[in-house]
């Protein structure tokens, strides 16, 4: 069961890679954050109730539905379609996505040998995450785009955690949820105050500071 | 030790309270300081200088500076003559110097604050015995010289110059701080005295490590190719401040290097004759620029270049001699280095500060437009051909007898039986004969353009001069410096308990025959005055009962002439330049229609300093452009920014997977 | 003791004899009678008796000069050894001293020479302190080698022990006469650097400096250049003179020597013309490369290869 | 003691929100600067006083070297609320302003000291996190269009790198399956039981993110925006106190690796990205156009020779430690006098400003007195801590490294002074020459600055010197 989840998981990258509308990516998140809440009720069992509880808000309450939901409007709101021309073109990036797909797999057979107790799939998904999340917010131009990418690192990392399975204190994992939150929060701030200030929304305009 | 102490406590003082007196007071308050901290300050370091012997004094400062302790021994006693009093005379000089400044409405608080800590700073550096401490006072005096040169900063080039200045300092205080580092590392603690048991192993580490410390010191000096701040410093700052950094700043880069030296202990001849090599070097391009000079204080600072190079060949003979085990020949160097010393301090100072008083009554620096001036400015320029004598190392006077013990003890060491310091020998003897000959040139030149014949351009103020506190510094220069040249015995005899620590003490019997020679040497100059006196007393009472008429210049046929048609300094000293146009490279424009008969034309020419145009520009040049190829590290875009931290990042993986 | 001193006395009477001598030559090589040797007392006592007329421009130094450049001769004088008999004064590096008193004086006639304004004279002192800088460096290579060869460093020790007569020394000797001789052209103002009898002050050294004097001035500075050249003949005759004479004959035959210098000086001033000003540095050069061959020679043949035998060495 | 210094500011910063009155607001900010200073006194003095409760305190406590930090925080923390008043008046900043700006201020700090604090790898990492979202809106805070694109570019490359260390993190428990624990004491005590080969790989990720935090080169590229586009306070802060506590993090691991003598790893790290600041800055000092991107540019190069100062091991510690104190107060100070020259020429381009001198002679000595003192002459103590440098280097047989290192620090002198002289001297432009004098908050923080710095550099105190020393031990 769980693999098959975790399978759909890596599959949301390639939509998101594949995709040009800016809600499809937001809707992408959505599905990514509800898989991460199935993948906790049916894969992890001996953890103490409170923390259970926690990891159910954070993934189901927080990246399912309030983040995504919150984005939505923004995107809604400041009426933006589509991405825009990335530096290197879609078809070529589906390309680099599979190629990302392979080293997640590799890195998934590598750590299944290496007896370091890590769950093989999800750290070949997690690495997947996190690797094709870097490559689009290099690639892309939209700043609505390079949120969105940064909720997919953090999708990743949680993953990457996930496959761990080292409990961290409660402190950290509540600090680390309100980092998240705060931190879209001002996220989506700023690109505000810069849909504001900008004629263009993309990245490019802001290449005033240089020397 | 104490007195000592207080005297530079004093000095301190005067510079800090300067700052809250109005601007007339701060002359006097910092003059008065100054003048009691001699009382202090003399009679200690005189006493260490005639008796030997030495006072110490141990402050216990925290981590990392640790026991600090000032010693004062015959060697930093000399020193700290020469700097109190170089600084007491321009205190006294920039009294009337600086009004200058004052009618400018340019507040003289900074003025009189660096020159304390200058003082102050420079005292410090030849008593101070802690590594680090040392460094710190260096340092200090590097900066305060520095505010002190950009004094008129509303100039920008004055403040380039500065700048110039202040980074060839941070050059040559890098390697002092390297060699210091590794001294103290190695020997565990950072007191002088412990030094000389890491300096004087002689091998290859220690001997580089000498090295580098003979550059820091050497580039405070001014030795080539570090010398070229000099040239540009001097000029830009105010003239009390340029005789203090030339006739007494620079030493403390001297004072270093002859430190270093009796840390040493086991000279390595390399080390010995690279340095000779080096300060033959600098005396030869220091003079050969000076000739090509027409800024006044510009030709003062190359000269002030070929005087180290000078007192840099007296210690690299002494150097040689020590190698080569020959008492009489490292004495000769020393000696002749250390009373080049004291002369250059005397005569610098004393040229600084004339000059300095033909800018207060001209307003230019530039001698092919000054002209005539002994008969304006008659007490200055009598004083300044005393000067020019002297630097020229003419006997009667003291520039001379310096001159003289090196070029004996270059003579001496003809006489070892080993080719190599042979033809270093005749290297020296001949190259110091011809820098002796450039100086004439230069020294002529500037005597006679500037102070001699017809003003070449109309001045526009009315002259004046006989000012005490103008003159009076230069006076008390001017006799020591003919006191030095015709009784130089006198002088001499006050160093040798500073030999006494360069050389074992059986010495003293050539110490003696020194002394002996350099009496009878008295004797003869005497008599050679006395036939100067003798022949102008028979022309005196011969054209007394005669007709002598005045009448103007012979203008051999040419009835209407103009003051500009004289020969100027670029035109005297030509045919010269013309013989070393590759060591001094010249730029000559010529403006001249080109039409058959042009109306008006203009010839203009100027010299570039060899080690800066061929050294330093085109590696700074090459530097900054290798900087430049990674400007565009900074192109705004954040997401190449990001590339950044991905590719190190990758780049750090690959090297754990590959270096396991 | 005696002798040396009468001998000094009839050298500093000399100059004007040597310079009529050379005046002589010419004018017999020419074809013509000449003026008496003794023309230059003549004219000499004639400008002592007459007054002066200065430039209004000058100042103190103008005046000055000549008295100084006059003593400053006679001093250098003094420092000249004879042969067996020594100097008159002497200590070690009296050489420098020499040097650096004839030097003395020519500091001040180059200022006398500014002093006066004329840009003539300015191109004079120019001129002989650019010549100046050359022979100094090599006169000083001259002593220098002399002091490796004889580990002395006085004329008169030095002199007193040179010993020339074989193998390399000969060619040592050569070289370094030759270097000398030059040296007494350039001190002397003599053709081929300088022509004391021209009338075109463009091309002129020495005798364009002192246009301005007259009078007592003008006697004096011609007594000191006449003076000058004999000094530094007397060095010449110094190496030339061979050590195992005896006394009497060695003097006559220094003698001799002065007054073959003194002739050549006459024929060579009847042969060539003076060179271009532009010639003259790489003539006045030829002075100092040939005292770093003569250097070399004894550098590495005498001190570090071939054994020399002699006192001394 | 930690309850107070955690939660106090935060209170009070709360309440400012709320009451929003100008009187309010001075007594927060000060009172969170006296109990800091407290604070810091009680904790010299070996005085405790807890009142958290028992599971708090595991996560929080002040060693030797958090010590250290949290005394160098707290002075730059006093010095910008003093200069934060001349802030406010020049600013003309309504009580609301003030308040927010406040407010902000205070959570930084407290995010700045649960870094210094935290004995938990994972929760150090929070608070780093949390330091960039409270400072995001300080540097936003005077709402130009400059400083938002700065912003932007300081929170998303700053987030990504410190979400790349989460990774690191992550990587290091795997590597330390078998101690289960990410407390910094437990992984010194088994440092050696800890799998070298993830070590390394988490050490990479970690370090490219608090790197990123601290801004070396090469990933310092948001720094000079973000510092050069903050208000002048907030940019003493960033530079004075946010790159220490980020560096301490790093330290922290680093401390790992030594407790595992496999620093040689680490060592060369730092070693190299040291250098490469150094060039970077060197680079950007010969071209500069604005005299806040150069302070910003000289944050680098201090960064970068601390980093070279740890890679020297033992022989360094002591003076890194030296450098870290000195660096942030002169920088502070700098950034601090910028403000002044801010307000006085309304440019931050060095062309801009002339005749500071004459201008306002005050601001004038500041700025070129700090820059002395960042450029390392004595008698400031970074002279001694980079002489320490050279000494370590000749120690530890690399004694070659001292030209490049000499090199670049002297093209650095070279471009800061001719930059800060030809702005310092001269006749001020359009001919404003009337001696200004701001008010006394403009000064005093700075010359107090400078003071201690100077106390420190010619004799330093036996109670610094031990606080010095205990942190430098902290490596042992």
């Amino acid at each position: 069961m769980s693999d098959i989840l975790i399978i759909l998981l890596g599959t949301t990258i390639l939509y998101i890679f594949a995709a040009s509308r800016i809600e499809a990516y937001v809707k992408a998140l959505a599905l990514q954050g509800t898989i991460l809440f199935l993948l906790i009720v049916v894969d992890i069992k001996d953890i103490s109730w409170i923390n259970f509880a926690f990891l159910i808000l954070e993934t189901l309450i927080i990246k399912g539905i309030i983040i995504p939901y919150f984005l939505l409007s923004v995107i809604r709101k400041n009426e933006i379609g589509r991405e825009v021309e990335p530096y290197i073109s879609q078809f070529y990036s589906v390309l680099i996505a599979s190629l990302i797909f392979m080293f997640g797999f590799v890195a998934a057979f590598w750590s299944a040998k290496t007896n370091a107790g890590i769950k093989p799939l999800y750290f070949g998904v997690s690495i997947i995450l996190i690797i094709a999340s870097l490559f689009l917010i290099i690639n892309r131009k939209r700043i609505i785009t390079h949120i969105l990418c940064y909720m997919i690192l953090e999708n990743g990392i949680f993953l990457l955690s996930l496959s761990v399975a080292n409990e961290m204190p409660i402190l950290v994992n509540v600090g680390v949820l309100l980092d998240l939150f705060v931190g879209i929060y001002l996220f989506v701030i700023f690109f505000n105050k810069i849909q504001e200030m900008y004629d263009g929304n993309h990245i490019d305009t802001l290449t005033e500071l240089k020397d | 030790m104490t007195a000592i102490l207080i005297g530079v406590i004093l000095f301190l003082i005067g510079g800090i309270i300067s700052i809250f007196f109005g601007e007339k007071l701060k002359k006097i308050v910092f003059l008065s300081f100054a003048a009691v901290a001699q009382f202090f300050i003399l009679p200690q370091s005189f006493n260490i200088l005639l008796n030997g012997g030495q006072t110490e004094a141990k402050f216990i400062l925290s981590d990392p500076l640790g026991a600090c302790s000032f010693r004062l021994d015959p060697l930093a006693s000399l020193f700290v003559i020469i700097i109190s009093t170089g600084s007491l005379l321009c205190a006294i000089y920039s009294g009337s110097y600086m009004k200058m400044y004052s009618y400018k409405k340019i507040s003289l608080s900074t003025y009189y604050f660096f020159l304390g800590i200058l003082s102050v700073s420079m005292l410090l550096v030849v008593i101070v015995q802690n590594a680090l401490v040392f460094l710190i006072v260096w340092e200090l005096m590097s900066i305060s010289s520095f505010f002190l040169v950009i004094f008129e900063n509303d100039k920008p080039e004055v403040l380039k110059s500065g700048l110039y200045y202040l980074i060839s300092m941070q050059v040559g205080v890098a390697f002092l701080i390297a060699g210091f580092a590794w001294v103290s590392a190695s020997s565990g603690s950072l007191d002088f005295n412990s030094f000389h048991s890491v300096l004087s192993n002689s091998n290859s580490f220690s001997n580089l490590i000498v090295a580098f410390f003979l550059i820091g010191f050497g580039t405070k000096a001014g030795f080539i190719p570090m010398h070229t701040w000099l040239p540009k410093a001097h000029p830009a700052a105010p003239t009390g401040v340029s005789a203090l950094m030339s006739g007494v700043m620079i030493k403390t880069g001297i004072y270093g290097i002859l430190r270093i030296i009796l840390l040493y202990g086991n000279i390595n001849s390399t080390i010995a004759y690279s340095f000779f090599s080096i300060s033959l070097l600098t005396a030869i391009t220091g003079i050969a620029n000076a000739a090509s000079q027409k800024d006044l204080k510009k030709l003062l600072a190359y000269s002030s270049v070929e005087n180290i190079g000078i007192i840099g060949m007296g210690i690299g003979i002494g150097m040689l001699g020590i190698v080569y085990n020959n008492s009489m020949i490292a004495m000769l160097g020393f000696l002749g280095a250390i009373l080049h010393i004291i002369n250059h301090f005397t005569f610098k100072s004393l040229l600084f500060y004339g000059g300095g008083i033909v800018y207060l009554n001209t307003h230019t620096r530039n001698i092919d437009k000054l002209g005539g001036l002994a008969k304006y400015l008659p007490m200055t320029s009598s004083l300044f051909l005393i000067g020019s004598l002297a630097i020229s190392g003419l006997p009667l006077f003291s520039g001379f007898i310096s001159e003289l013990l090196i070029y004996l003890g270059l003579a001496r060491s003809l006489s070892i039986n080993n080719l190599s310091i042979n033809i270093f020998a005749i290297l020296g003897f001949s190259g110091l004969a011809f820098t002796g000959a450039i100086a004439l040139l230069s020294f002529t030149k500037v005597y006679g353009i500037a102070f001699l014949g017809n003003a070449r351009t109309q001045y526009q103020e009315k002259f004046k001069e006989k000012d005490f506190s103008l003159l009076s510094p230069m006076i008390f220069l001017a006799v020591i410096i003919i006191i030095t040249g015709l009784f130089p015995y006198l002088t001499v005899s006050l160093l040798g308990n500073i030999l006494k620590q360069f050389l074992p003490m059986d010495s003293l019997n050539e110490f003696l025959k020194i002394q002996l020679n350099l009496q009878i040497l008295s004797g003869y100059i005497l008599i050679f005055t006395s036939f100067i006196l003798f022949f102008y007393l028979i022309r005196y009472f011969l054209l007394k009962r005669k007709r002598v008429e005045y009448f103007k210049t012979w203008d051999c046929g040419y009835q209407v002439g103009s003051s500009r048609i004289q020969y100027t300094s670029s035109s005297f000293a030509q045919p010269f330049l013309s013989l070393i146009s590759e060591i001094v490279p010249q730029n000559i424009n010529v403006n001249k229609e080109p039409v058959l008969f042009p109306k008006e034309a203009s010839i203009e020419s100027n010299s570039q300093d060899f080690f800066e145009r061929f050294l330093i520009q085109p590696n700074l040049k090459w530097l900054r452009k290798f900087l430049d190829l990674f400007s565009w590290i900074q192109s705004g875009k954040m997401q190449q920014y990001i590339i950044y931290g991905l590719i190190f990042l990758l780049f750090i993986l690959i090297w754990i997977l590959g270096v396991k | 003791m005696m002798l040396k001193y009468i001998i000094i006395a009839l050298v500093i009477i000399s100059p004007f004899f040597f310079t009529g001598l050379i005046n002589k030559v010419k004018a017999i090589w020419a074809g013509r009678k000449g003026s008496p040797v003794l023309q230059p007392y003549f004219d000499f006592v004639r400008l002592i008796q007459k007054g002066e007329v200065i430039s209004k421009t000058t100042s103190f130094i103008f005046q000055i000069s000549p008295s100084i450049n006059i003593a400053s001769s006679l001093f250098a004088l003094m420092l000249i050894p004879l042969p067996f008999l020594g100097s008159v004064i002497s200590f070690k590096g009296d050489f420098i001293l020499f040097s650096y008193t004839l030097a003395f004086s020519k500091f001040l006639m180059i200022l006398a020479a500014l002093d006066t304004g004329s840009s003539f004279e300015g191109i004079g002192a120019s001129r002989e302190v650019t010549y100046s800088t050359i022979v100094e460096t090599a006169f000083f290579i001259i002593m220098g080698s002399l002091a490796l060869l004889t580990n002395q460093i006085s004329f008169s020790s030095i002199f007193a022990l040179l010993n020339m007569s074989t193998g390399y020394t000969i060619l040592i000797k050569i070289l370094l006469v030759i270097s000398l001789f030059i040296m007494v052209l350039v001190e002397g103002s003599r053709i081929p650097i300088d022509d004391p009898n021209t009338h075109l002050e463009l091309t002129m050294i020495h005798e364009v400096m002192i246009l301005d004097y007259s009078g007592t001035d003008l006697a004096f500075i011609l007594y000191s250049t006449a003076l000058k050249m004999v000094i530094v003949s007397m060095l010449i005759a110094n190496l030339l003179v061979p050590l195992y004479l005896t006394v009497p004959i060695s003097l006559i035959l220094f003698a001799f020597i002065l007054i073959l210098i003194f002739m050549i000086i006459g024929l060579i001033e009847s042969l060539i013309a003076r060179l271009r000003i532009s010639h003259v540095p790489q003539f006045i050069f030829f002075m100092t490369a040939f005292s770093l061959i003569a250097f070399a020679i004894i550098a590495f043949f005498l001190r570090a290869g071939v054994q020399f035998s002699g006192k001394g060495l | 003691m930690i309850t107070l210094v955690l939660f106090v500011p935060i209170i009070l910063g709360i309440f400012s929100l709320i009451i929003k009155k100008s009187y309010f607001n001075r007594i927060s900010l000060f009172g969170s600067v006296v109990l800091y200073i407290l604070v810091a006194i009680a904790v010299w003095s070996n005085f405790e006083w807890y009142i958290l409760p028992d599971w708090l305190m595991v996560y929080f406590q002040f060693d030797n070297i958090g010590l250290y930090f949290f005394s160098v925080m707290t002075i730059v923390f006093a010095s910008v609320s003093v200069y934060s008043l001349f802030y406010f008046e020049a600013h003309l900043l309504t009580a609301k302003q003030e308040s927010i700006y406040i407010a902000e201020i205070l959570f930084f700090i407290v995010a700045m000291t649960g870094v210094i604090l935290s004995t938990h790898l994972a929760l150090l990492w929070v608070f780093i996190e949390a330091t960039t979202l409270t400072s995001a809106l300080l540097i936003y805070f005077e709402k130009k269009k400059s400083s938002l694109e700065a912003t932007w570019k300081y929170v998303y490359i700053c987030s990504v790198g410190i979400a790349l260390a989460f990774v690191g993190i992550i990587l290091l428990s795997i590597g330390s399956r078998n101690i289960n624990s990410l407390f910094f004491n437990d992984l010194y005590k088994n440092a050696k039981e800890i799998n070298p080969f993830w070590l390394k790989i988490s050490f990479a990720f970690i370090f490219v993110g608090f790197g990123t935090k601290i801004g070396i080169a090469p990933i310092h590229a948001w720094l000079p925006d973000a510092h050069s586009e903050a208000p002048s306070p907030v940019s003493a802060l960033l530079s004075g106190a946010l790159l220490n506590s980020a560096l301490l993090g790093l330290l922290r691991i680093h401390e790992i690796f030594i407790k595992a003598n496999s620093e040689v790893f680490s060592n060369s790290l730092f070693l190299l990205t040291g250098f490469l600041s150094l060039v970077v800055t060197s680079v950007f000092m010969l071209r500069l156009k604005n005299y806040k991107r150069m302070l910003a540019y000289s944050s680098i190069e201090n960064m970068g020779i601390l980093f070279i100062g740890i890679s020297l091991g033992n022989l360094g510690f002591f003076a890194v430690m030296i450098h870290l104190f000195a660096h942030s107060l002169s920088k502070s100070s700098l950034f601090l006098t910028s403000g002044n020259i801010l307000h006085l020429n309304k440019s931050k381009k060095i062309e801009d400003v002339k005749g500071l001198l004459k201008r306002d002679p005050r601001t004038g000595w500041l700025w070129i007195v700090s820059m002395l003192a960042i450029i390392g002459l004595p008698p400031f103590p970074i002279f001694l801590s980079k002489f320490l440098i050279i000494r370590a280097f000749w120690l530890s047989g690399t004694g070659w490294l001292i030209i490049p290192f000499f090199l670049l620090l002297i093209i650095i002198t070279f471009g800061m002074s001719s930059a800060v002289f030809k702005m310092s001297f001269g006749e001020p432009l359009n001919g404003e020459s009337e001696n200004i004098k701001l008010n006394l908050a403009a000064y005093s923080p700075q010359i107090v600055l400078l003071l201690l710095l100077l106390v420190v550099g010619i004799d330093m105190p036996q109670q610094v010197l031990t606080l010095i020393n205990n942190a430098a031990s902290f490596f042992h």
